[in-house]
């Protein structure tokens, strides 16, 4: 659900700062979704004696890569943002269009 | 404003249906087949923490792959730098 | 801008928050954590007293940090060169029922990792501080 | 060794390109720079051609790190890999001939060299690669670079594209997560393989729950309809060579992904006529979007959504036949579009301008302008070019489907439109004094070539590659046993005799008006503001969970 909330921040708002947060908040429903994905009932963490049950690694693992994609994608989208900025003046998205150059 | 609400509504409606729809239970959740196997070959790799055995050992290609991501991102927000004030030393 | 009070606070807390990134990443095997955790906290560290005392010494290091990333790289691509020359695949383990590889790859992962933020950090500040 | 190949597909052009950031250590001058890259991209095409005896036999299928098929990650090298990867190397090569000319490439070009090996490296990986998850991982290393690549022309406009591909992108990266994470809950696997077994097996009603996460995903990468928003913007502001590979190749990443995902269990009846019905919209209506621009390289940036449109729209049908037509169409329009937007990037640097009422096709260089009318013409579908093939094995699988039928012949005569349009409003008189490098006469010279002898041998291609990869995704062939004259008769069958009727019903309605231009869809299709294609994404997945519901 987080996931949708992100995505309806992004239609909501016109500013690109916020938009690359909804990015973000995106980006942590699917990290939600994945340690759910990987919950087992009763199950401990995935360390070899620690307990008897252990919840499924693997979408811990992909989860680790999905955290680190969406970090990278946030630094390029804030540059760009910056860069955005120092040009057109504005972090409005919608007056991005009315400059063609 | 009326877009607004109906995108609303809209995103409303996907999260009814996707309830419905999945219906994700965790009543009869099992190991997968890929997860025993990792299991039992987790001695191998040496690693007792079993995500860090997978990261690092069963799919190191992948978090490989994720370095190069981090790495692509970084050497990126540096480029565009220098490309958008055309900047040409160092 | 700084006061006394965070300085020191900032001196006070780094070589531990830098410890525990160590820590996080070189037993990552045996407890949660992993390169990319322990990595991330020892950018902290830095970026902490980057926020601190200011950035100019670690402005100086940031010159050279494009070469400090290549070696990250290019070393998780020799230790998986090497898997495939004496292991016969790539990325296979070279030393079998011993961590020595998951720990030789989180540190190279965590050293990556700090360089990359850090960089990034710098990099934010510098442009920052262009605009004041 | 040759049990390698694939892998070292992959590594070698990325180490390339990391060889290539510390070289400014030991290797100063520009030539080694140049000669690096260039070696680095000759490996992969120099291993496929000697892996091919080797594949006749089957699959190649490489382990990573030993760990066994369904648990570790795999490479694999089937008929249809094998033909995309012949594809990138030959379009990556060209393009990085074309870019050795530097005048375009305005700071740093190592650092661009650097970001096109890794953007390589992000292709072949993506289509080598036989788990879904590192699919992703690959394709976010292509699109990060791509991000970065698109600016390079360090214009306003540039920045803009690229931030708005960054952000759908993203949202289509993070769906294209989330599709991941709800078929390991569903099915346990993240291998095609295994997962190719297990998906038949769900329920109709979640496979379609989850392919509306996938399709927004493969959407963007395609760019069908409701998800085109970034395509023109960022081939118009990317650098030509960058251009090339983004029409040429990374939109077609979005088609391979979509096979796979059909291939691994996501066919229902739903969503085939969903992205059917999705593709034709795509195909006529930015077919009739590029009859609104003067701008050439926007003109071909929307027939390139068209004719994705078409090809999604055909393979959708999910039958051998629908299949193998769409990939030779796939694989022509790469060339000819290719072909066209680095003449077209040619133009632009001899007279400064892409408007095609300022530049002359006729009256500049003559390799330029033969590569350039074999481009349009191959585009337009004349016989002896290779688009015509495409198009007529598209029309022939279609007989039964009387709507996609005419639809085709439609779109095949509104590009016939576009591109006499081009002809006829470029011949101005305006004269230049620059001349072509070599390093832009040769990839021109080496495509237009391949679109003449790709056609003239289709019959070979269809046999000893097309029907290898067809048979690698469907498990059946459409028709054995192409033989010259089966495929040069082509022309004077029904499908043929109506392509040529209608190119010439192109050229009369062209002749007779002044200047066709239609002005149309301003902000429902073109010109689409971000929130608004977001809103797009959301409406898309309501539109199949409804779909799914009723």
């Amino acid at each position: 659900m987080t996931i949708l909330v992100g995505l309806y921040g992004m239609t909501r708002t016109k500013n690109s700062i916020k938009m690359i947060m909804c990015l973000g908040i995106m980006g942590s429903g699917v990290i939600l979704l994945f340690v759910s994905v990987g919950y087992i009932p009763g199950a401990g963490a995935p360390i070899v004696g620690h307990s008897a049950e252990m919840v499924d690694p693997l979408p811990h693992t992909v989860m680790l890569t999905a955290i680190v994609i969406d970090l990278a994608t946030m630094a390029l989208g804030l540059a760009l943002v910056y860069h955005l900025y120092e040009e057109y003046g504005t972090l409005d998205v919608t007056d991005y269009l009315v400059g063609e150059d | 404003m009326r877009k607004d609400i109906c995108t609303f509504l809209l995103v409303l409606m996907i999260a009814f249906l996707l309830v419905q729809g999945l219906e994700l239970s965790y009543e009869d959740k099992e190991d997968s087949e890929v997860d025993e196997y990792y299991k039992e070959h987790q001695e191998k790799t040496g690693a007792d923490n079993m995500v860090e055995a997978i990261l690092l050992d069963f799919r190191a290609y992948d978090t490989f792959g994720e370095v190069m991501v981090l790495y692509i991102a970084i050497a990126g927000v540096i480029i565009l730098g220098k490309i958008v004030t055309g900047d040409d030393q160092s | 801008m700084t006061s006394l009070i965070v300085k020191t606070a900032g001196r006070a807390l780094t070589p531990f928050i830098l410890l525990s990134g160590l820590y996080v990443a070189s037993f990552g095997f045996l407890s949660p954590g992993g390169g990319f955790q322990g990595g991330i906290l020892l950018a902290s560290g830095v970026i902490l007293i980057m926020v601190t005392h200011g950035s100019k010494e670690v402005h100086r290091l940031a010159e050279n940090i494009d070469w400090f990333e290549t070696f990250g790289a290019l070393t998780f691509l020799i230790v998986g060169l090497a898997g495939l020359l004496l292991g016969g695949y790539l990325f296979s383990n070279l030393l079998p029922d011993t961590p020595l590889m998951c720990i030789v790859l989180d540190i190279v992962i965590a050293l990556k990792v700090f360089v990359g933020i850090t960089a990034v950090f710098v990099y934010f500040f510098g442009m920052g501080v262009k605009e004041c | 060794m040759l049990y390698h190949a694939p892998m070292l597909m992959v590594i070698a052009p990325l180490t390339g390109a990391l060889v290539l950031r510390i070289s400014n250590r030991f290797l100063p001058k520009q030539i080694y720079k140049d000669l690096i890259t260039f070696v680095s991209l000759l490996i992969p095409v120099f291993l496929l051609l000697v892996s091919l005896p080797r594949l006749r036999e089957g699959a190649m299928v490489y382990e990573m790190g030993g760990w066994p098929r369904p648990y570790g990650i795999s490479l694999v090298l089937d008929g249809l890999s094998s033909l995309m990867v012949l594809m990138l190397g030959t379009i990556t090569i060209c393009s990085f001939v074309y870019s050795l000319e530097k005048k375009e490439l305005i700071p740093k070009p190592d650092d661009y060299y650097f970001l096109f090996l890794f953007m390589t490296t992000g292709l072949y990986g993506v289509f080598l690669t036989g788990d879904i998850v590192n699919r992703f991982v690959f394709f976010e290393i292509t699109i990060l670079t791509t991000y970065v690549l698109i600016t390079y022309t360090g214009t306003k406009s540039s920045l803009r594209a690229s931030y708005y591909y960054l952000v759908v992108g993203s949202v289509a990266s993070v769906m294209f997560l989330t599709g991941i994470g709800l078929l390991y809950f569903f099915t346990g696997f993240l291998d095609m393989g295994a997962l190719s077994v297990a998906i038949p097996g769900l329920s109709t009603n979640i496979r379609n729950i989850i392919f509306a996460f996938f399709l927004v995903a493969v959407g963007v990468k395609v760019a069908i309809v409701p998800f085109h928003t970034w395509l023109p913007d960022a081939h118009v502001s990317a650098p030509t060579p960058m251009t090339a590979v983004l029409a040429g190749v990374t939109v077609k990443t979005g088609a391979y992904i979509l096979f796979k995902l059909f291939q691994i269990g996501f066919d229902t009846l739903l969503i085939r006529y969903l992205i059917v019905g999705l593709g034709l919209i795509t195909a006529l209506s930015a077919a009739l979007v590029s009859m609104k621009y003067y701008d050439m390289k926007k003109i071909l940036a929307w027939l390139t959504i068209s004719h994705m449109g078409v090809i999604t729209a055909v393979a959708a049908l999910w039958n051998p036949g629908g299949v193998s037509a769409a990939i030779l169409y796939l694989i022509n329009h790469t060339l000819y579009k290719t072909l066209l937007f680095l003449s077209v990037g040619a133009l632009i640097y001899l007279y400064g301008t892409a408007d095609i009422r300022k530049l002359s096709l006729k009256r500049s260089n003559v390799i330029l302008s033969i590569a350039g009318i074999i481009g349009l013409l191959s585009m337009a579908g004349l016989p002896p070019f290779n688009g015509f093939y495409g198009r007529y094995f598209l029309l022939e699988t279609t007989r039964r489907y009387p709507i996609l039928y005419g639809s085709l012949v439609g779109v095949h005569f509104l590009t016939a439109l576009s591109v006499f349009r081009i002809f006829r409003l470029s011949c101005s008189e305006s004269k230049t004094d620059d001349e072509l490098t070599e390093s832009i006469m040769v990839p021109l010279v080496v495509l237009s070539g391949l679109c003449l002898v790709g056609g003239l041998t289709t019959w070979a291609f269809m046999n000893n590659m097309v029907n290898p990869a067809t048979f690698a995704l469907m498990g059946g062939y459409y028709r054995t046993g192409f033989t010259w004259h089966l495929v040069y008769l082509n022309v004077i069958s029904a499908e043929g005799v109506i392509l040529i009727l209608s190119l010439f019903g192109a050229y009369f309605v062209s002749e007779h008006t002044v200047d066709l231009r239609l002005d149309w869809s301003e902000g429902v299709l073109s010109e689409v503001s971000l929130p608004d294609s977001i809103r797009y994404i959301v409406i898309m997945i309501a539109l199949l969970l409804l779909l799914n519901f009723l």
